[in-house]
């Protein structure tokens, strides 16, 4: 066992081992339950929407969006980042928080790396849709070819993303499954029907808990972990760098890489706050997912809400300090003034100061208040996309080309799409896949639940 | 533009180049019965579109190369080298525009139209509308067949019953009257003769749309010569016009712009440059290039004129006249143009005769006659009077015309009351149209006998005395028409009476009687005028090679009475002017108008023409509509705003346009648009504003008397540009004269600072072979957009539409950013053309993931359409935004229903350049198809390539000459030459692209910023 | 009936994590070679007692060295030597591969670390689950003995009484249970 | 040899073909008699009647002879006129038995050889015979013509994947059911060799034809007239500029204008292989105006740009470097597969003309004074810039 001190209690309830795996794998046994299917049904009603917003995008053009000369990239690229940094909470909880040992990550992690997983499909739909020759997209892939060969541009931070993103996917994906594989087995050994017997042995990969599986296991945890860290900065340093080696104004900043890692990990953090909530009060689910947890997560993200605003702030002080007349435009003609001062605002209220409300015990008590806030965190961070996009592009260099932008419908079917396509990944994880970390769990039943569990 | 040099032995064939393009002529007569069938093109283009070595309507997307035909000519023409480009002269007359022009054409179709610079007149200039002419060429709107009677009928049947009714007519001392718009072809003219001489009872009324009878009756009472003078802007130091929009349409645009471009060349070694002072109430292309500009109200005109005049009269020593007190102060320039006596110029865009007349006698005064304005040599591009147009109308209601023939002329649409002519026109026994589409007049004439256009034409111009040039075919007749003079040729020969037998009909009814008509009267009247060929044939020839033929002013003499202009002057009674030049009462205020010619669509006639549609004003930068201009303060007084639609007159409703510079209280509404009958690109775009045209005496395109009723919904227009001031950045930068002589890089300091700061973390570039750059003089540019349309024949460039340029999609490869600075009621306007800059750092090329755009060994930023996956991220990237992307597919799309989408309208494609397909970006490419080309050809003939030999099409458009192309590696060439010049800066130089594209700064020869003479 | 080709194997199944562990050290003590034990969750303690060592972390290192050794090739071969292009002035042997190293480093490492695990801890799509007991995976601890030829009775009752003296709750035999 | 048959060919037609025109002329004014250097006897027969064509005028001949089927009553007629001279048959056709009288040896040794029976005698003007012995020869050669002479002894058409697939997919399958089900191996590294092995074939085969995908090496179509370029460019030696006469001045070489064939074939009538069938074709689409239209064996897409005059005028690029042993094949066939690849392949290895005036101011001629480089490849002067090709 770890010799780390444990603070308080990280499983309510006096649960036994047995009674752990039967809360957990209940779900699975169980049939679905009715929130599941309306909720289900809305999220494919919405993946409809954008299947078909997808189908007009690929048939009749890009021209369907509301896309011009001078803004090229819309909602495509704003909902993107915003994926990419929902994405983030996953492998943010699971790795830090393993590396630094913080036990009472166990309960949220596995829902936590589901849920990246989804997101970063969904957001791997993006950059596919908007490309204007989808079907050509083979060419991004540095394969040997008969064309010269011609290879791709490795200066391209679309490329970079290409790799960063994939090799992100793969990572997640796998640090995912890893750690499903001994709570597979337990599910398989739980099962009651056959073929739900066959489907988990056959997924369980024929674990059985050995001690060399455990130690091998455990080694392999943590290194994922310790590799997949460094990517986790990494991939959304390098989506910052689409905006960062550009030489639009607003766009062209040194800030960007780290403003945008934490930024992704804040809205991760503040979407796994919402999903754990939810399955918390659905599945009851209290005394796995306790108040310390959303008082923890809560606390988080004051800090991190503390360092966007700083961040704000920093971005507007340079503006104004270096005194290059477009970066002092678009800040202060085109986001403080001018046409899109809502989404500017919106950012700065959502994002940097209603968090702040967390400082105050009650307010992290109240899980209703702390649900709603996670949401409008999640929504201002949609808003700093959108204003680092849209404002740099609509004002740039020169006024004669300075235009406007708004979303069609077709554009606005996409980002639908890919949030019913969230909600339809998720659901499926909540029903067929253990949606915490049984073994992990076990883990810290003991040591953590005063020594005084009953055997049965 | 050597190549339409060619050998001795190859004249003859020129001749007949109208043959060449026939791969088959045997059976041309079904090629052409399936067009007249079909409303589609025939086999015969097809095998055009198919012809070996041209799948030229191009899908980039497409990975299979299916079994496609490969069809050679059965005879190839001698000088047709499949896939080689062959140049013929000849000369564009239309509206304004006079222009003598080289036509280039592939396989036999003429794909783009280029100046002809061995033209005194346009020396290579050419215009928008010159230049989009080719495309008018293949509008698939043009009569495929006579008709009769709106039906579909032959020649034969439909000349017989012309020349049965004509007869009786004539028997019977009916009149008949030939309506035509000013015609300078002198053939054309001794046909109307011939004609008259079979039918004495015929007689021919000059009629122009846009007329300039008030400067030609003046013009009639001081020298007794109803013309035209020419004028020489180039020789004038002052120039003062009241609102005549001499760089835009003003009589003869092109030539004037040559001219005026010669005397605003700053250099070090001559830094002088002439002064313009402009007087109007819109704020029009010339207005914009002027050091001064003075919004007036057009009934303010008169009041300034008068007043000038009397200060003039004063210092020449004249009587004054009673003059009703002028708004603006004219002391300071009655003083200026007094010291520039004969080296100064004033016009006046009025057509009052009065007017005129005041301006003669200043320009008397001045001693400008014989220096800067010329009657020796009249202009014949305008000769209609309006009172006979009128007289005609009310002749016809009264019944007394018993035929009309009216060739070039559409006045259902554009006299200013065409209900009148209209009705008129059904109390004619005998109509009949030589309209090459069914306008809006053409609709209501019995017999239409549509006239080729006149690429397909035999034709000789004389825009004025002593200068002459020829029309000739350069591909074979798409449809079943014939040109107007051979149809009169054919009526007026059938009896035989005229005098030689060589205009019988059996002679006539061969394809090029018109052809030999012309040769004939060159032979007799022209080729005695030169000494330089003793055979006809060879003086034809060489003629026919260069396009023009030049009088030399000896041999002039000879034929014409020649007179001293000054002697005969005969001084009108000014005060008798001013007693007709009514100016408003003080105190009434009514709201004024005036009409203008826009300079994309002019007076409508090529209004069907894509391009043109969607050519922003270089002025208001509107497209796809006309609008009615209106001041700030005006706005604000009744509380309108861009794009509130307001009724005129109870007429028609206009979208309304806040322009900067506009007279206070006048309203502009641009001519040409509104037509009802013109084909599917122009049918209920805009308004028809011919119908405001006051007629008093002379039709007059302004008036105080205009009535608006706001809606209160609103339209939103196609506008190209949004932001009309530089918000304090230096893109464009500038300098006064008087500045510029001190320090030559007055202005442009910052680019000496860019200069000092330049840096990179990398080892600079080698260039081992050429280096392409292309530098742009801001002072010469006049904003005009010829290059813009010639980019778009060049490159194939797509027509998108209202819709998608109200999305801010417009696809044009290089577009002229216009600038407001100072105040916005009379404001300094900067043009600025931009193409793609071609920078050695390009930001695009850093993020395209596939490198679907990267530098070449040559400088050139290469765009690979074929690699684009279209993630437009270079589009984001390029600071000047010059990247354009097909949001759609725009060829064969019926939502694009424009040129590209018809089997007809592809025949303008230029094979060079692939049509770009759905998902790619696009941009300037230097007309790399024309680099590519030049330098092929100096290899093959195994030499260095010349400086100035490679020109794209924008610089061969320009007639301002305003672009230099070159290598930047060759010593002593232009542009390096250019880039040296302390004027040059490049865009945007503190982002540190490196732009291969250089700006020289805008001169102003004014005294300081922005203070009124 | 046990034959005596097959491999035999003593097991004894604990409930209880301190009672378990207890056994295993007196066992060791004992002088019993455990064979191998089952847990439903990571203990530690067990991995000192059977003294159980892995290397992974070190070939981890090497693979993302491999990694970033492979790409860096690639990436030089393709952009300087095979297909040189001018991109924005920069030059072909470019700053901008770091960004690409480093996150190619990470994939090999993780691609290969992972089929490493599987490959020496024999797992894989539709392996068979060889399990000793079915509450393994749930709540039980399990220890296995093996069961030689050359093995007396006396010797496997010792076993046996061991394993209950120290309080195992069920006692049995199985054979070839998990090795690994 | 078929260039000489084909002189003779010529030769034979072009008399013949000439004095049937003056012929005609005769029929229509006698006037002209006095001009033309026609006998007057001739005239006078043939003054009466114009000349019969010759396949009805072989019928008579039919009865006794056949051409190339064996002796009948007469000998066989097959080459006929390489065993005796022009004027010698004309005679013997028209008379043979005062031939025979005349004691010519030829004529006695036929006597002989068919059993003394004299041919009759036929009322043939010179120049009904002159076609009449032309018509025999070109029937023979019809015996000797080869019927698939089109046909090229070599095909650059990549061999087809379709059975590697299928093979490499039967590997993999049984690789995976045997593994699962059937378990006839026992060492499970068989079933991975098997279904890697599978896994490479398969996907070399799928790779593969992905590549030719839109590729078209080796196509060899039809042509509407069967030309053969191994009797044009090969035998009869023609130089490629001659017909395709764009390639050293234009973009495309284009194929030859039918006027063009017209200059040879408005006097060869006749083919070796296919008679008069296929070069008459050239004179239908001539006459009737309808054009040939050829299959296009070449074709680039249409965002390539490639010219001809680039490549062989100022390049100085073989033909053959490109479109292969053209003076080889009957039906042309497209030798390289015109793939990027391709064209850069040897855009990096080609030299450059440097000494063409066009590149004095290019500074590699100061590399090749300091000796650095020997020589310039197109590569060095921008040959792989996308828009050397693409624009």
């Amino acid at each position: 066992m770890y010799n780390t001190k444990i603070r308080g209690v990280l499983v309510e309830g006096n649960k036994s081992y047995a009674d752990v795996s039967r809360d957990i794998i209940a779900p699975i046994e169980n049939t679905a339950p009715g929130w599941w299917i309306y909720a289900f049904a809305i999220g494919i009603g919405a993946l409809i929407y954008g299947v078909w917003a997808f189908y007009i995008t690929i048939s009749e053009g890009i021209g369907t969006w509301g896309l011009n000369n001078s803004v090229a990239w819309g909602w495509g690229i704003i909902n993107f980042v915003w994926w990419i940094g929902i994405a983030h909470a996953g492998t943010a909880f699971s790795i830090f928080l393993l590396i630094v040992r913080q036990k009472w990550r166990t309960s949220i992690n596995r829902a936590a790396e589901a849920m990246t997983v989804v997101a970063v499909l969904c957001a791997g739909m993006f950059p596919l849709i908007h490309m204007g020759r989808i079907w050509m997209g083979f060419f991004i892939m540095p394969y040997p070819n008969t064309r010269g060969p011609i290879w791709v541009n490795f200066n391209s931070p679309l490329f970079w993303d290409v790799v960063a993103i994939s090799t992100y996917l793969m990572a997640s994906a796998v640090f995912w499954y890893v750690g499903m594989i001994p709570d597979f087995a337990t599910i398989r050994d739980k099962a009651t029907s056959k073929v739900r017997k066959a489907i988990y042995d056959f997924l369980s990969f024929g674990w059985v808990g050995s001690a060399r599986g455990w130690l091998r296991f455990e080694a392999l945890a943590m290194i994922l972990g310790g590799l997949t860290a460094p990517l986790v900065i990494s991939v959304h340093s390098i989506v910052a760098m689409d905006f960062a080696t550009s030489v639009m104004p607003g766009w062209h900043s040194t800030v960007f890489p780290p403003y945008f890692v934490i930024g992704a990990i804040f809205s991760g953090f503040s979407m796994v706050l919402t999903l754990m909530i939810i399955i918390r009060t659905v599945y009851k689910f209290q005394s796995y997912v306790t108040d310390s947890h959303i008082n923890a997560i809560a606390k988080i993200l004051v800090f991190i809400s503390l360092i966007m605003g700083t961040a704000y702030c920093t971005e507007i002080f340079i503006a104004w300090y270096s005194g290059g007349e477009y970066e002092y435009y678009t800040f202060f003609n085109n986001r403080i003034s001018g046409d899109y001062t809502i989404a500017f605002y919106g950012m700065i209220i959502c994002n940097a100061i209603i968090p702040q409300l967390f400082w105050f015990r009650k307010i992290r008590k109240n899980i209703i208040l702390v649900f709603i806030i996670s949401l409008f965190v999640n929504l201002g961070m949609w808003f700093e996309r959108y204003v680092i996009v849209i404002t740099s592009l609509t004002k740039d260099y020169m006024p004669a080309n300075w235009s406007t932008y708004s979303p069609t419908v077709v554009e606005i079917g996409v980002y639908v799409g890919t949030l019913g396509f969230f909600i339809c990944g998720v659901l499926l994880f909540l029903k067929f896949l253990p949606m915490i970390a049984i073994s992990e769990i076990k883990g810290v039943l003991k040591p953590t639940s005063n020594g005084q569990y009953l055997k049965k | 533009m050597k190549k339409y040099w060619r050998s001795i032995e190859e004249f003859e064939e020129d001749s007949k180049i109208e043959k060449l393009p026939e791969p088959e002529f045997p059976i041309e007569g079904l090629a052409e019965y399936e067009i007249n069938k079909s409303g589609t093109t025939s086999r015969r283009d097809f095998l055009k579109m198919l012809g070996f070595g041209i799948g030229f309507v191009t899908f980039a997307a497409s990975c299979e190369n299916p079994i496609n035909k490969a069809i050679p000519y059965l005879i190839k023409p001698e000088n047709i080298i499949p896939g080689n480009a062959n140049y013929y002269a000849s000369t564009f007359f239309g509206g304004n525009d006079y222009c003598s022009v080289i036509v280039k054409t592939l396989e036999g179709r003429p794909i783009k139209i280029e100046g002809n610079e061995l033209s005194s007149i346009t020396a290579g200039g050419t215009n928008a509308r010159v230049q989009a002419s080719v495309l008018s060429l293949y509008d698939s709107f043009r009569i495929k067949t006579p008709l009769k009677n709106k039906q579909e009928s032959t020649w034969e049947e439909v000349d017989a019953d012309i020349i049965g009714k004509l007869d009786e007519i004539a028997k019977k001392g009916g009149k008949i009257v030939i309506l035509s718009s000013s015609v300078i072809s002198p053939s054309t003219q001794s046909i109307f003769e011939d004609f008259n001489r079979k039918y004495p009872t015929a007689e021919v009324i000059y009629y122009d749309s846009v007329s300039a009878s008030g400067i030609i009756e003046a013009n009639k009472k001081n020298f007794g010569q109803p013309y035209l003078p020419s004028y020489n802007f180039d020789k004038a130091r002052l120039i003062v016009s009241f609102g005549a929009d001499f760089l835009g349409n003003w009589l003869s645009p092109i030539e004037y712009t040559k001219q005026y471009s010669k005397n605003r060349k700053v250099s070090k070694t001559n830094p002088d440059m002439s002064r313009h002072v402009q007087f109007e109430s819109t704020l029009t292309l010339t207005g914009s290039n002027a050091d001064y500009r003075i919004p007036i109200n057009p009934s303010q005109e008169a009041g300034t004129i008068l007043n000038l005049y009397n200060r003039i009269a004063q210092k020449a020593g004249k009587a004054a006249i009673t003059a009703p007190e002028s708004t603006v102060n004219v002391d300071s320039l009655a003083n200026e143009l007094w010291a520039a006596k004969g080296k100064s110029l004033v016009v006046s865009g009025s057509n009052d005769v009065n007017i005129q007349l005041v301006v003669n006698d200043m320009n008397y005064l001045l001693g400008n006659y014989g220096k800067t304005i010329n009657m020796n040599r009249p202009v014949y591009t305008k000769q209609g009077i309006d009172g006979q147009m009128d007289n005609l109308t009310k002749r016809m209601e009264k019944g007394e015309v018993e035929a009309l023939l009216m060739y070039n002329v559409n006045p259902a649409y554009d006299y200013q009351n065409a209900e009148a002519f209209t009705d008129a026109l059904t109390k004619t026994q005998l109509s009949i149209s030589f309209s090459d589409t069914l306008n809006e007049t053409a609709k209501l004439a019995g017999y239409v006998c549509p006239d080729c256009h006149y690429l397909e034409s035999w034709n000789d111009a004389q825009p004025k005395r002593g200068v002459y040039s020829l029309t000739q075919p350069t591909i074979n007749k798409l449809f079943d028409t014939r040109q107007a003079q051979e149809s009169l040729l054919i009526w007026s020969a059938t009896g035989g009476t005229t005098e030689a037998g060589e205009n019988k009909v059996e002679n006539l009814v061969e394809e090029d009687a018109y052809y030999a008509y012309i040769k004939k009267q060159w032979r007799s009247n022209l080729f005695p005028k030169q000494l330089k060929y003793a055979v006809f044939s060879e003086f034809w020839n060489h003629t026919l090679q260069a396009g023009v033929f030049t009088v030399s002013s000896v041999a002039d003499m000879i034929t014409r009475s020649n007179y001293p202009y000054v002697a005969v002057y005969s001084a009108a009674n000014i005060a008798d002017c001013v007693l007709k030049l009514k100016s408003p009462k003080a105190g009434e205020r009514a709201i004024e108008f005036s009409l203008y010619e826009s300079i994309g669509i002019g007076d409508g006639r090529q209004a069907n023409n894509p391009w043109l549609q969607e050519l922003p004003d270089p002025v208001s930068k509107v497209c796809w509509d006309n609008y009615l201009a209106i001041s700030k303060t005006f706005a604000d007084k009744n509380r309108l705003s861009l794009g509130d639609i307001v009724i005129v007159n109870d007429i028609f409703e206009l979208p309304v346009l806040i322009q900067a510079g506009q007279a206070d209280n006048t309203v502009s509404i641009a001519l040409g648009y509104g037509r009802s009958s013109a084909g599917k690109v122009a049918d209920g775009v805009g308004q028809n504003a011919f119908r405001l045209v006051q007629s008093k005496g002379t039709r007059l395109y302004s008036g105080n008397d205009i009535k608006l009723v706001p809606t209160g919904s609103n339209y939103i227009l196609a506008l190209t540009q949004t932001h009309h001031t530089l918000h304090g950045r230096d893109h464009v930068r500038t300098a006064m004269l008087k500045d510029y002589k001190e320090n030559p890089s007055a202005g442009n300091e910052a680019h000496l600072i860019a200069e000092e700061k330049k840096q990179s973390m990398y080892s600079e570039r080698e260039f081992k072979g050429h280096r392409w750059a292309l530098a742009i003089d801001l002072n010469l540019c006049t904003g005009c957009s010829a290059c813009v349309i010639a980019c778009q024949a060049e490159n194939n460039v797509a027509v998108i539409g209202r819709d998608e340029v109200r999305k801010k999609r417009i696809m044009h490869w290089i577009r002229i950013d216009r600038y407001y600075a100072e105040k916005a009621e009379d404001p300094d306007v900067y043009f600025q053309p931009i193409m793609c800059q071609q920078c050695d750092n390009a930001p695009c090329e850093n993020v395209c993931p596939v490198s679907a755009t990267q530098n070449s060994k040559e400088g050139l930023n290469d765009m690979i359409y074929n690699r684009c996956i279209g993630t437009r991220y270079c589009m984001n990237n390029c600071p000047y935004r010059v990247r354009r992307f097909n949001w759609y597919e725009y060829a064969n799309n019926d939502k694009f229903d424009y040129n590209m989408n018809s089997s007809l309208g592809k025949m303008v494609l230029n094979p060079d350049v692939v049509v770009r397909t759905r998902g790619v970006a696009e941009k300037c490419s230097f007309c790399v198809q024309r680099i590519q080309e030049k330098k092929l050809g100096a290899k093959m003939e195994n030499r260095e390539l010349m400086d100035g030999e490679i020109k794209p099409a924008c610089l061969q458009s320009c007639p301002a000459d305003a672009i230099v192309f070159g290598d930047r590696n060759m010593p002593g060439s232009e542009v390096s030459k250019a880039f040296a010049n302390e004027r040059n800066y490049f865009l945007l130089e503190e982002v540190n692209t490196r732009p291969s594209v250089g700006y020289l700064t805008k001169i102003r020869n004014t005294e300081s910023k922005k203070n009124e003479t | 009936m046990v034959s005596t080709l097959r491999n035999n194997n003593i097991f004894g199944v604990f409930d209880d994590e301190d009672l378990f562990i207890a056994a295993m050290k007196k066992m060791e003590k004992a002088g019993i070679r455990i064979k191998n034990v089952f847990t439903p969750y990571p203990i530690e303690d067990v991995f000192n007692i059977l003294g159980l060592k892995t290397r992974m972390p070190y070939t981890a290192f090497i693979y993302a060295t491999i990694g970033v050794m492979l790409t860096y090739a690639f990436l030089y071969w393709t952009s300087v030597i095979d297909y040189p292009v001018i991109i924005g002035g920069k030059p072909t042997n470019t700053l901008a591969f770091v960004v690409i190293l480093f996150v190619m480093t990470i994939n090999g490492g993780i691609v290969m670390s992972l089929f490493t695990f599987f490959i020496i801890q024999k797992l894989g799509p539709g392996k068979p689950a060889r399990v000793v007991h079915k509450d393994i995976t749930d709540d039980k601890y399990v220890i296995v003995i093996e069961k030689t030829e050359e093995m007396s009775n006396e010797e496997t009752q010792r076993i046996n009484s061991a394993l209950f003296e120290n309080g195992a709750i069920e006692i049995g035999e199985k054979e070839n249970v998990e090795t690994i | 040899m078929k260039f000489i048959i084909s002189l003779i060919a010529f030769f034979l037609f072009t008399t013949s073909y000439v004095e049937a025109k003056s012929e005609t002329v005769l029929t229509r004014d006698s006037s002209a008699l006095v001009e033309n250097q026609v006998t007057l006897d001739t005239a006078k027969q043939n003054a009466k009647r114009s000349m019969r064509s010759p396949a009805e005028l072989f019928k008579s001949c039919a009865r006794c002879h056949s051409i190339g089927r064996g002796k009948l009553i007469g000998p066989d007629l097959a080459g006929v006129s390489a065993r005796h001279s022009g004027e010698w048959l004309i005679k013997f056709i028209q008379a043979s038995d005062s031939l025979i009288a005349s004691g010519d040896t030829a004529a006695k040794r036929l006597y002989e050889e068919n059993e003394k029976l004299p041919m009759p005698r036929h009322d043939y003007s010179n120049d009904e015979a002159k076609s009449l012995i032309d018509y025999i020869f070109f029937e023979t050669r019809k015996l000797e013509a080869d019927p698939n002479f089109l046909d090229n002894d070599f095909s650059f058409a990549h061999p087809s994947n379709t059975w590697p697939f299928i093979i490499g997919v039967l590997f993999i399958l049984f690789g995976i059911i045997d593994w699962a089900f059937l378990k006839l191996i026992r060492f499970k590294f068989i079933h991975i060799i098997l279904i890697l092995a599978g896994l490479a074939i398969s996907g070399k085969a799928v790779t593969e034809e992905a590549i030719y995908m839109g590729r078209s090496q080796g196509f060899e179509p039809d042509q509407p007239i069967k030309f053969s370029h191994r009797i044009h460019a090969g035998d009869n030696e023609i130089d490629c500029q001659y017909c395709h006469t764009g390639s050293m001045e234009s973009r495309n070489s284009s194929i030859p204008p039918a006027s063009l064939c017209l200059n040879c074939h408005n006097v060869i009538r006749n083919g070796p292989n296919t008679g008069e069938v296929e070069i008459n074709k050239i004179h239908e689409a001539f006459e009737s105006g309808v054009p040939i239209e050829w299959v296009r064996v070449h074709s680039l897409p249409d965002y390539v740009f490639f010219s001809h005059a680039q490549h062989v005028n100022v390049g100085k690029v073989e033909c053959k470097e490109c479109h292969g042993e053209v003076e080889k094949m009957g039906r042309i066939q497209q030798v390289s597969d015109l793939s990027m690849g391709w064209c850069i392949d040897c855009h990096r290895t080609q030299k450059v003309q440097f000494d063409n005036e066009y590149y004095l101011s290019y500074k590699q001629h100061e590399d090749i004074l300091s000796g650095k480089i020997s020589e310039v490849t197109v590569e060095e002067i921008g040959g792989l810039n996308c828009q050397k090709c693409h624009y």
